[in-house]
C-alpha cells in the first residue's frame, strides 16, 4: 500500500522579522524551498515565500532554526489518491 | 528551646540578636547576608536559629557579598518566604541597586542597618546617623522607602517585626536603622508569646488568577503578589512595566505610571505607616531625634523640665516616610523645634521642610558619641530665650 | 490556514513575538530551549527562568510562559541562588549573556559554581554587547573593533567553559547555535543532573557583533559557527595550532559534587533529629 | 537600687566584657532590675585596652551610657588612668592589687582585690581573675545579689568551667572579707 | 585633528559627545567606565580619542563593572592622572561606595551620571530627575559632595571642564548630574582655544614633604595631595585616618574629626563652589529649577511675563552642595517660589528648608519628559493669586 | 643593647608594632615580601601596594614604608588595576585576604588574571574571616565550624589557584607561612614577570581559626602546615586519595602572554604613528 | 529664520536619525545658525519605531523639544498616524508616496516624494531613501542652504558612500520639482 | 687561625606579642634557646627570654619567623682570643 506525502509550510507573516535581516530558513534549506517574498508586509518586511513546496523534504530545518518561531512545517501522510 | 520561632521570656540580649529573634518571631525563615561589623551578630544568631527552626525549613546563607545577599533575599520572598538581610553602611551602599529592585518590583524584605561612622570604611565600631539620607534615596530614581529607628535592644526585637509587618502589608522592601549602640549594647528584652505577636501576611495571587490580564503590580493598594510555584507564569521585571508585569522601555508615559503608582502606594497610607512618639503637650520646645539619640532627648528634656523649661519630644519611629504632616502640626503648637542627630544634619533638612516655627540643630560634642545631656540642656535653654 | 507552532504553547501569549533584532540567534536557543523541556515531557510550571540585563536576559522574560524573574544585569544566578535555596522543589534556569554573566557578574558566577547550586546556567556567548550597542565583552576576540575598542580589542579573553569547571561546575556544556538539536539535548541532560550546569552557547548577534566585525549578516555568521566548530572528541587529537580560533563544541564536563540545598535539607534533618533525641 | 554605673577596664583577654555581662544578665534575668551593658569593639581581640560598661537600675534605664561610673572594677594601672577623670568623686574603685597600686592621692575609695595572683596561685588558671574580681565586686557592693550572679555565671561560661569559674567567684568574695 | 586635546570650533555635537571633549579640554587623561544607556556615548567617545591623543598617554579601559570602573579611576587619580567615569542611576547605585571612599580618601575625580527613568532598570533612554538626593547622600555616612546640573551640550562641555577644576581644587569626587535627554540631544557647542579654557590643577605634595608629620589629609583648606610614584611612601586608607593618614579606627574622637573636616572643606569653601543663576530682579515669583528642566523655566518666565506675571528663574548650577543662604535671600525677596523638577520633588525638600517664603511644586504632566509651558504658567498664575 | 632588624628599613616608623594578633602567619608573610624586595635589591619607592579591608590587607598598610592604597572591602584588585594602567612604570602588588579577593573580590581577580595585568598579587589564604570574627570564607573546610557555620560548613571550596589559572593568570604559586624562605624567593620571580601573578600563601589565624577548629595555637598551626605540605613536583605522583587534605605548595605555572600596559602601550604608539604618517 | 520644528519619523533602518542629524548639522556649521536634534531611542534598532526631531533657529533655542511640528517627514503611515496630532494646523506633511497615501481630509500640506522607489529603482539602494526625502525637504522647504546640506552629507556618511548619498539627495531635490 | 662566633640575640618587648598567644620563635628554634620568661612586659605580654645563647647557632629561623620583626640574630666572628 503506497501512500503520498503532503507538506504544508506555514510562515507567520506577523511574527517573522524578514529575510533582509534574517533569512535563516533560506540559507539553512537544503531544497532551496523558499524565495525572498516582494511584499512589503505591515512590519514592513519581506518574508520568505515557500514558492517550492513540492521539493520540501519536512526536514523541520527551517522551522527548527527560524529564531521567531514564524515557520510550521506539516507533513501529512495522505491515504493513496 | 532553640528550636521554637519565638523566645518567650525576658532577657538580657544583645540588640543584634533580639534583631534575630524579631525577625523569627514575624515568621521570617530566610536569610542571606554577608558579614560585617556591627551587624555580623543578627547573621551569627539567625545561622544558628534557622536551620534548627521546628516548624519551618529555615535557610541561612552567607553570600559572597552584599549585592547577592539582597538578590537572594529577593528570590527568596518571590517563593513566599519572609526574608531578610543585615549589614551596615558599606554593604548598604553596595545593595542600593537592589532596593531599588525591591521596591520597583514591590517584593516584600526587611534590610537591616547597624550604621557605622563613615563616610566610606571609617569606624566599623563607632555609631553614627550616617545613613538616614541614603536609607531615603540611596538608589537611584524617584521612589520611597519605609524605614525604622529602634532606639533598643526591646525595640530591636519589636521593630524588626514591625518591619516585617509593614513590608508584608505593602509589598515593599523596609529598612530598620538601628546604630552600632543598638546593636551592640545588651539590655533587657522581654519577647511576649507567639500569640500576642501581631503578625501580617502579605496578599497573594491564587491559582487561577489571570497573570496576563489581571493586576498584580503597581496598585496603589497594593496588588496581590504573583508569587513563584503556584503555576501563575508570573513575570517579574526591574524594567519599567504596566500593571499586569509587561515591560514597557520605550514610554514615558508608562514610566510615569511606575514611579507614580508605586510611590501612591506608600503616599496613599502613610498615616497608616507612619509612627512617632509625641510627648509634647504644653511644650514650648519640642526635641525631635531618633533611634538610640532619642534617649538622649528623653532624659534631656526631664531634665530641662526639671529646670523649669517646657520642654517635649517628638520622636519618628518610622523616619521614612517623613512625618511631615506631623511636623507641620506640631510646629504650629510649639515655639521652636530642637533636631538631635548624631550626625551634621541629616533629618533636619526634611524637619525644616515641614516645620512652620524656627528649627534649630545640636550634633553631639564629638560624633559617633551620644549628646551629654548637659550640652543638649543648654542649648535648650539658649533656644528658650 | 495558519498552522500552530508546537512550541508556541510554552509562549507566553503577550509576547509571541520576540524582541530580538532579525535573525539573532538568541531565538534559535529559546526554541532549543523550550523544546528540551518539551522532550522531556517537563511543564514550564516546574521552573523559575531568572535573567539579567541584555538581550540574552531576554529569551525566557517575558517570552517563556513561566516563572520569570527578570533582574539587574549581572546579578541573576544570585537571584537563583535565593529561588532555589527557598523553594528547592523548583527547577531554575538562568538563561542570560555573556556580559551579564561574566563581565559584571562574574563573581556569583564562580560562586554559584563553588557552592554547586542547582541550576541551570544557559550563558549566551554573543562576544559583545549587544543591549547597550556593540561594546567589547570579556569575550571579545583580540583585534576586534566595538564601540570601545574602535581600534581593535588588546584584551585577552576568557573561557567560559574553562572558569565554570574551575570554579566548581559539575556539568559544563558548549555548542553554538548552528546545533540546535544538540542544545536539546544537552539541557536535557543538564535537566537531569542536580548540581550546577553550565550550557555556553555561541550565538550571532549580526546587528551589534556582525556590524561591527564586518562578519555581516546571521547567515554568514552561521555559516562562521559551522565552519569552526570542532567536537570535543575530535578536539582532543588535535595540536594547539590547529585548535586555534576553532570552537570546541559538546559536553566537556559531567561529575558529582555535595549540592548545596541538598547539604541544607540534610543539615536540617541532622539538627531535627538531634533536638528530639535531646527531648526524649 | 537606683541608676548605678558600674565600668570594668583592662586588657582583652582579661574577661571584663564577660565580667560586664554576667553582672547584667544576673540583674536582669535573676534579680528583676534593668540593666544596660555596652562595650569598646575592635583591638580588645588584638590586646588592646577593653572596657566593658552597666548600668543597674530598678525602672527602665532612659539614657544609655554610662557617664560618670559609681565603680570601677580596673585590671590595669592604664585602665585606671585612662579612665578615672570620668568617675564620680568618691566612687569605689576596685584593681587588681596583685597587678599594680593606684597611684596616690585620688578622691576616690580604692580597694585591693589581688585577682590575678589568687585566680593563678590558688586556681591555677589567671583567665579566671575576672570572676575573682566579680566575686569581690558582689560581696563588697552588693548591686546584685550572689545567687543572681552565680545563676548567670553558669550559663554564661564555657561549658566544662562552671566550677572553676564559681571557685573562682567566691574566692574573691572571700577577698572582700 | 583627533590627536588634539582640545578640538577647538563650532561643532554640532551630543551632549555625552561634548562631555567627552570637555573632560580632555580639562586635562583628562584616563578614563575608565562600563557601558550603559544613555552615558555610553562618553565612554565610547573616550576610547576613540584617550589613545590617540598626541600630548598625553591617554588611557580609556572598559572594565568589568562600575565598581571597579570607579575603583580604577581613583587609582589612577592617585598616580597624578586626571580621571573620570560616566554612568547612568544603575552604575551610581554600584558606585555609592566608592563615591564615599573618594570623598574620604580626598581623592579628586568627576563622575558623570546621565540620568534615566527609574527606579531600578526602569527605562534606559528616557530622562529623568531621579537622581538628585542620591547624589546626595547615595553612600553611607556623613559627608559632602559636590555635583553639577547641565542643561544643554554646550553645558556637557563647560561643566565638565568645571566639574574637573572642582574636583582638583577640593580635592573630591564631583559628580556631573546630566540626564537622557542633555546627553542624547545634539546641539550647537563651541570649542573656545585651549588657552581661554581655565584649568585647575591639584595641588600636590613635592618630594621632600614628611610623610609621617606634614598634614597630606582632613585640612578645611585642602591638603595637597601626596601622590604616588614620588617616594613620599604615601599613605591613603579609607579607614577613619588623620591629617596624616594615620588610620584611627577605636577612638570617636577620630572620626569626629575626620567627618568634620572632611565636611568644613567644602563648607567653609561654599561661596567659592556655589554657582547659581538669579534671573530674578524685580520678579514676585521665582521658578527653582536645574539642569534640563531649566531649560523649561527659561521659556516659561518669558511666557508668563509676557502675560503680565512678574516672574524670575533661579537656577542652582551646582545643585551640591545647596545653595541654601541664596535662596533664603531670595525667598526674602520674592513672594513665592515655584520648584519644577523632572521627578517627584527632591531638591523641593531643601528649597522649602532654605526659604521663608511659600513653596510649590510642579513636576511635569509626565514624568520623563519636559514640562508643557502651558502647565508651567497655569501653575504660575494660580502662585500669583 | 639593642639590634636593629635588617628589614625595619622597610618598615613605616608610625607603624613598627603590628596590629595582628599574638602569633598571626601574616607576619612571617610581611617579612618574607620585604625580604625578597630587599633581595632582589629593589627599592619600596617603586612600588605601589594596594590591599582590601581584612587582617592580611594591613599587611602592607601602614606597615611597608611605601606608597600603600588601603581600600575598600573586596576591590583592591580593581584600585591597583587603575594605578597600574595610568602609571605602568609603577610596580603593583596587592595584598590582601581570602574573603576579599575570592569572596566578595572575586570578579576583579579573575578579570585581572584575564587582562593579565601587570601586577603581583598576594592572597592570604586563612580558610576564615579573620578581621570580622571567624565566619565562613570561600576557602573554610567544609565540616569547619565558624560563626557563621555554627553545625559545620556545608559548602564546596575554591581552588584559588586553579581559579587564577583558568582565568588567565600567567604565574601562579602557592606556599604556607611555613616556608618563608620559598616565599620569598616566589615573590622575586613573580616581580621579575610582566603579567598578572597570583601568589597564594596558606597562613595561620590562630585567634579566630584556630579558636573555632580547635587547632588553637599559631605553633600548632604551623606544625599542621608542616605535615600537609606537599611539593608540586612530589604531588604529580600521588594519586587523589593520598591528595587528600593536602595542600600542595611550589611554582604551580609560569607562562607568557600579551600583558595589558603592553598592548595599550603599543596601541598608542601605533596611533601616533598612524596620525604622524598622516601628516607627513 | 525663526524657530522651526520639523520632524522625521518611520521605522528603525529608514535613515530617520541621521537624516535629522544632517539637517541639524548643515545648520549649525555650514549656516552658522542654530539647531537641536533629539531622537526616540530604543526600540529602533529592531526595527521598531523611529523618531528625529530637529529644531532650526537664528536666534539661541531656549526650548528643547519639539512641540508642534511645523514640518513633518514621515517614511510610513503608522508614523503619520502616531504624530499628526501634534503637527502644527496648516503644516507641511513630506510622505514616501511609494509606501503609502495618507489619509484624507487632514489640514496639512501633503507633499509626496517616492523616495523609497526612488532610491531602490533609480540608485539600486533603498537604504538611501532618507537622503531623497532631505533633498526634496531642502528643496521644497529650503530650512538650510542647499550647500550646508551637501557638506554635511559627505561629513556624515560612511566613507565611500558620500557619491551614493549626495545621488540621492539630488534626486530628491529634483523630485520637488 | 680560628676564629669564634659570638651571637647576640635581640628580643624587642615592645614588638614581641608574648609568648603564650604566639610563641613560635621558641617552636621554631632547633636549640631550644628561649625560655618563656616569667615577667609581664608593660604591655602585658610574656616575651621569649634567650637563655641558652650560648647554644645558637645563629640559623636565623626565629628571626624569619617571627611575625613582628621582634627579634635580631647577630652572630660576629671575632677574632681568636
Ligand atoms: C548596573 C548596570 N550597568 C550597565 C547596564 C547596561 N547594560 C544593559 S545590558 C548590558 C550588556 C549586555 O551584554 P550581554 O550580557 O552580553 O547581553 P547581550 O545583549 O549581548 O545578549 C549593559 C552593559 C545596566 N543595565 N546595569
Ligand atoms: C562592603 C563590606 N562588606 C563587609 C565588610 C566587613 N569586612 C571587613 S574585613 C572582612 C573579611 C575579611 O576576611 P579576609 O579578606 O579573609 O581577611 P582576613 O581578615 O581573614 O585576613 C569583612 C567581611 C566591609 N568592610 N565592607
Ligand atoms: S522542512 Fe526542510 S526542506 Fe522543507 S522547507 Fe524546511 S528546510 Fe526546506
Ligand atoms: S528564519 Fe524565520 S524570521 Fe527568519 S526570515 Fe525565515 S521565517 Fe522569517
Ligand atoms: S543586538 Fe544582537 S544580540 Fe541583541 S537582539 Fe539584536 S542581534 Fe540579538
Ligand atoms: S584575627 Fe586572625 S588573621 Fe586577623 S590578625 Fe588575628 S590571628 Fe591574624
Ligand atoms: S638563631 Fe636559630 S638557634 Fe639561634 S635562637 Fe634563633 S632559631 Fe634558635
Ligand atoms: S616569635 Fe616574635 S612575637 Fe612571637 S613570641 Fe617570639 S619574639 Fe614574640
Ligand atoms: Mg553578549
Ligand atoms: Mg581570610
Amino acid at each position: 500500500m503506497s501512500r503520498e506525502r503532503v507538506v504544508e509550510i506555514y510562515v507567520d507573516e506577523a511574527l517573522c522579522k524578514g529575510t533582509d535581516g534574517c533569512g535563516i530558513c533560506m540559507h539553512v534549506c537544503p531544497k532551496a524551498v523558499y524565495d525572498r517574498s516582494s511584499r512589503l508586509t505591515p512590519k514592513g518586511i519581506r518574508p520568505p515565500e515557500p514558492v517550492r513546496v513540492d521539493d520540501c523534504t519536512a526536514c523541520n530545518r527551517c522551522m527548527m532554526f527560524c529564531p521567531d518561531l514564524a515557520i510550521v512545517v506539516e507533513a501529512k501522510e495522505t491515504a493513496e489518491r | 528551646m532553640k528550636n521554637e520561632r519565638v523566645m518567650t521570656g525576658r532577657h538580657f540580649m544583645q540588640g543584634n540578636t533580639a534583631c534575630a529573634e524579631g525577625a523569627l518571631a514575624a515568621g521570617c525563615s530566610f536569610m542571606a547576608g554577608y558579614p560585617i561589623t556591627p551587624a555580623t551578630e543578627i547573621a551569627e544568631r539567625l545561622a544558628v536559629r534557622l536551620p534548627a527552626l521546628r516548624d519551618a525549613d529555615g535557610v541561612f546563607i552567607q553570600m559572597e557579598d552584599e549585592i547577592s545577599s539582597l538578590a537572594a533575599v529577593i528570590g527568596a520572598s518571590w517563593t513566599g518566604r519572609k526574608a531578610m538581610t543585615a549589614t551596615s553602611g558599606p554593604g548598604i551602599s553596595l545593595m542600593t541597586e537592589h532596593i531599588g529592585l525591591a521596591v520597583g518590583t514591590e517584593t516584600p524584605c526587611v534590610i537591616v542597618n547597624v550604621q557605622r561612622g563613615g563616610p566610606t570604611t571609617g569606624i566599623p565600631s563607632v555609631e553614627l546617623q550616617g545613613d538616614l539620607l541614603q536609607a531615603r534615596n540611596g538608589s537611584h530614581g524617584e521612589y520611597r522607602i519605609i524605614a525604622i529607628a529602634p532606639a533598643s535592644p526591646q525595640e530591636m526585637f519589636d521593630h524588626t517585626v514591625l518591619a516585617f509587618n509593614l513590608a508584608e502589608r505593602f509589598r515593599t522592601p523596609v529598612l530598620l536603622m538601628a546604630d552600632a549602640f543598638v546593636g551592640h549594647m545588651h539590655e533587657r528584652v522581654d519577647i511576649p508569646e507567639p500569640e500576642a505577636i501581631e503578625i501580617v501576611n502579605r496578599r497573594t495571587a491564587a491559582p487561577g488568577f489571570d497573570i496576563e490580564h489581571d493586576q498584580s503590580f503597581l496598585s496603589p493598594d497594593v496588588a496581590p503578589m504573583p508569587l513563584f510555584g503556584r503555576g501563575l507564569k508570573s513575570h517579574v521585571t526591574s524594567s519599567c512595566h504596566t500593571g499586569t508585569g509587561k515591560r514597557n522601555v520605550t514610554d514615558a508615559s508608562a514610566l510615569d505610571h511606575f514611579i507614580r503608582n508605586l510611590a501612591a502606594k506608600i503616599d496613599n497610607h502613610r498615616d497608616e505607616i507612619i509612627r512617632v512618639e509625641d510627648n509634647t503637650e504644653g511644650a514650648d520646645i519640642a526635641i525631635f531625634s531618633c533611634g538610640s539619640v532619642h534617649r538622649v532627648a528623653l532624659k534631656a528634656a526631664e531634665t530641662a523640665r526639671a529646670a523649669g523649661l517646657k520642654v517635649g519630644t517628638f520622636r519618628p519611629v518610622t523616619v521614612w516616610p517623613f512625618p511631615d504632616r506631623e511636623v507641620a502640626e506640631l510646629s504650629e503648637r510649639v515655639k521652636s523645634i530642637l533636631v538631635l542627630e548624631n550626625n551634621l544634619g541629616q533629618l533636619y533638612h526634611f524637619v525644616r521642610s515641614a516645620a512652620s516655627c524656627p528649627v534649630h540643630f545640636l550634633e553631639p560634642e564629638i560624633l559617633g558619641t551620644l549628646h551629654g545631656v548637659d550640652r543638649v540642656v543648654a542649648k535648650l535653654k539658649e533656644a528658650a530665650r | 490556514m495558519s498552522l500552530v507552532h508546537p512550541l508556541h504553547k510554552f509562549v507566553r501569549p503577550s509576547a509571541v513575538r520576540t524582541a530580538n533584532c532579525p535573525g539573532c540567534g538568541n531565538g534559535i536557543l529559546a526554541s532549543s530551549i523550550l523544546r528540551a523541556i518539551d522532550e522531556e515531557g517537563l511543564s514550564l510550571d516546574e521552573f523559575v527562568f531568572v535573567s539579567g540585563i541584555g538581550c540574552a536576559a531576554w529569551i525566557p522574560s517575558p517570552y517563556f510562559f513561566a516563572d520569570t524573574l527578570h533582574t539587574t544585569h549581572g546579578r541573576p544566578i544570585a537571584f537563583a541562588t535565593g529561588v532555589k535555596l527557598a523553594a528547592p522543589d523548583r527547577r531554575v534556569m538562568v538563561v542570560s549573556g555573556d556580559g551579564d554573566l561574566l563581565a559584571i557578574g562574574g563573581n556569583h558566577f564562580i560562586h554559584a559554581a563553588r557552592r554547586n547550586i542547582d541550576m541551570t546556567v544557559v550563558c549566551v556567548n554573543n562576544g559583545i554587547y549587544g543591549m547597550t550597542g556593540g561594546q567589547a565583552a570579556p569575550t571579545t576576540p583580540q583585534g576586534l573593533k566595538t564601540a570601545t575598542t574602535p581600534y581593535g580589542s588588546v584584551e585577552n579573553t576568557f573561557d567560559i567553559s574553562g572558569l565554570a569547571m574551575a570554579a566548581g561546575a559539575t556539568f559544563v556544556a558548549r555548542w553554538t547555535v548552528w546545533q540546535p538539536l544538540q542544545i536539546t539535548k544537552t539541557i536535557r541532560k543538564a535537566l537531569s543532573r542536580k548540581g550546577f550546569s553550565l550550557v555556553e552557547i555561541m550565538s550571532q548577534c549580526p546587528v551589534q557583533f556582525g556590524k561591527k566585525t564586518g562578519m555581516g549578516s546571521a547567515t554568514k555568521m552561521l555559516d562562521y559557527f559551522k565552519e569552526q566548530s570542532v567536537p570535543i572528541a575530535r578536539a582532543g587529537g588535535m595540536t594547539r595550532e590547529e585548535l586555534e580560533g576553532k570552537i570546541v563544541v559538546g559536553e566537556l564536563l559531567d561529575i558529582e559534587k555535595p549540592v548545596l540545598d541538598v547539604e541544607m535539607a540534610r543539615l536540617r534533618d541532622r539538627l531535627r533529629k538531634e533536638a528530639a533525641d535531646a527531648e526524649n | 537600687m537606683p541608676r548605678t554605673e558600674i565600668r570594668f577596664a583592662g586588657f582583652g583577654g582579661q574577661g571584663v566584657v564577660l565580667a560586664g555581662l554576667i553582672l547584667g544578665e544576673a540583674a536582669v534575668i535573676h534579680d528583676g532590675m534593668h540593666a544596660i551593658q555596652t562595650q569598646t569593639y575592635g583591638a580588645a581581640a588584638r590586646g588592646g585596652a577593653a572596657r566593658s560598661d552597666v548600668i543597674l537600675s530598678d525602672a527602665r534605664i532612659v539614657y544609655p551610657q554610662v557617664t560618670a561610673p559609681d565603680i570601677m572594677v580596673v585590671f590595669t594601672l592604664e585602665a585606671l588612668n585612662k579612665y578615672r577623670a570620668e568617675m564620680k568623686e568618691g566612687g569605689l574603685v576596685i584593681y587588681d592589687g596583685s597587678l599594680f597600686s593606684p597611684p596616690e592621692g585620688l578622691p576616690y575609695r580604692f580597694h585591693s582585690c589581688p585577682a590575678t595572683k589568687t585566680a593563678m596561685d590558688e586556681l591555677g588558671k589567671g583567665i579566671v581573675a575576672n570572676m575573682v574580681m566579680l566575686g569581690f565586686l558582689t560581696a563588697f557592693a552588693r548591686p546584685v545579689s550572689v545567687e543572681a550572679v552565680e545563676s548567670a555565671i553558669r550559663e554564661n561560661v564555657p561549658k566544662g568551667t562552671e566550677e572553676l569559674n564559681l571557685k573562682a567567684f567566691r574566692k574573691g568574695m572571700e577577698l572582700a572579707g
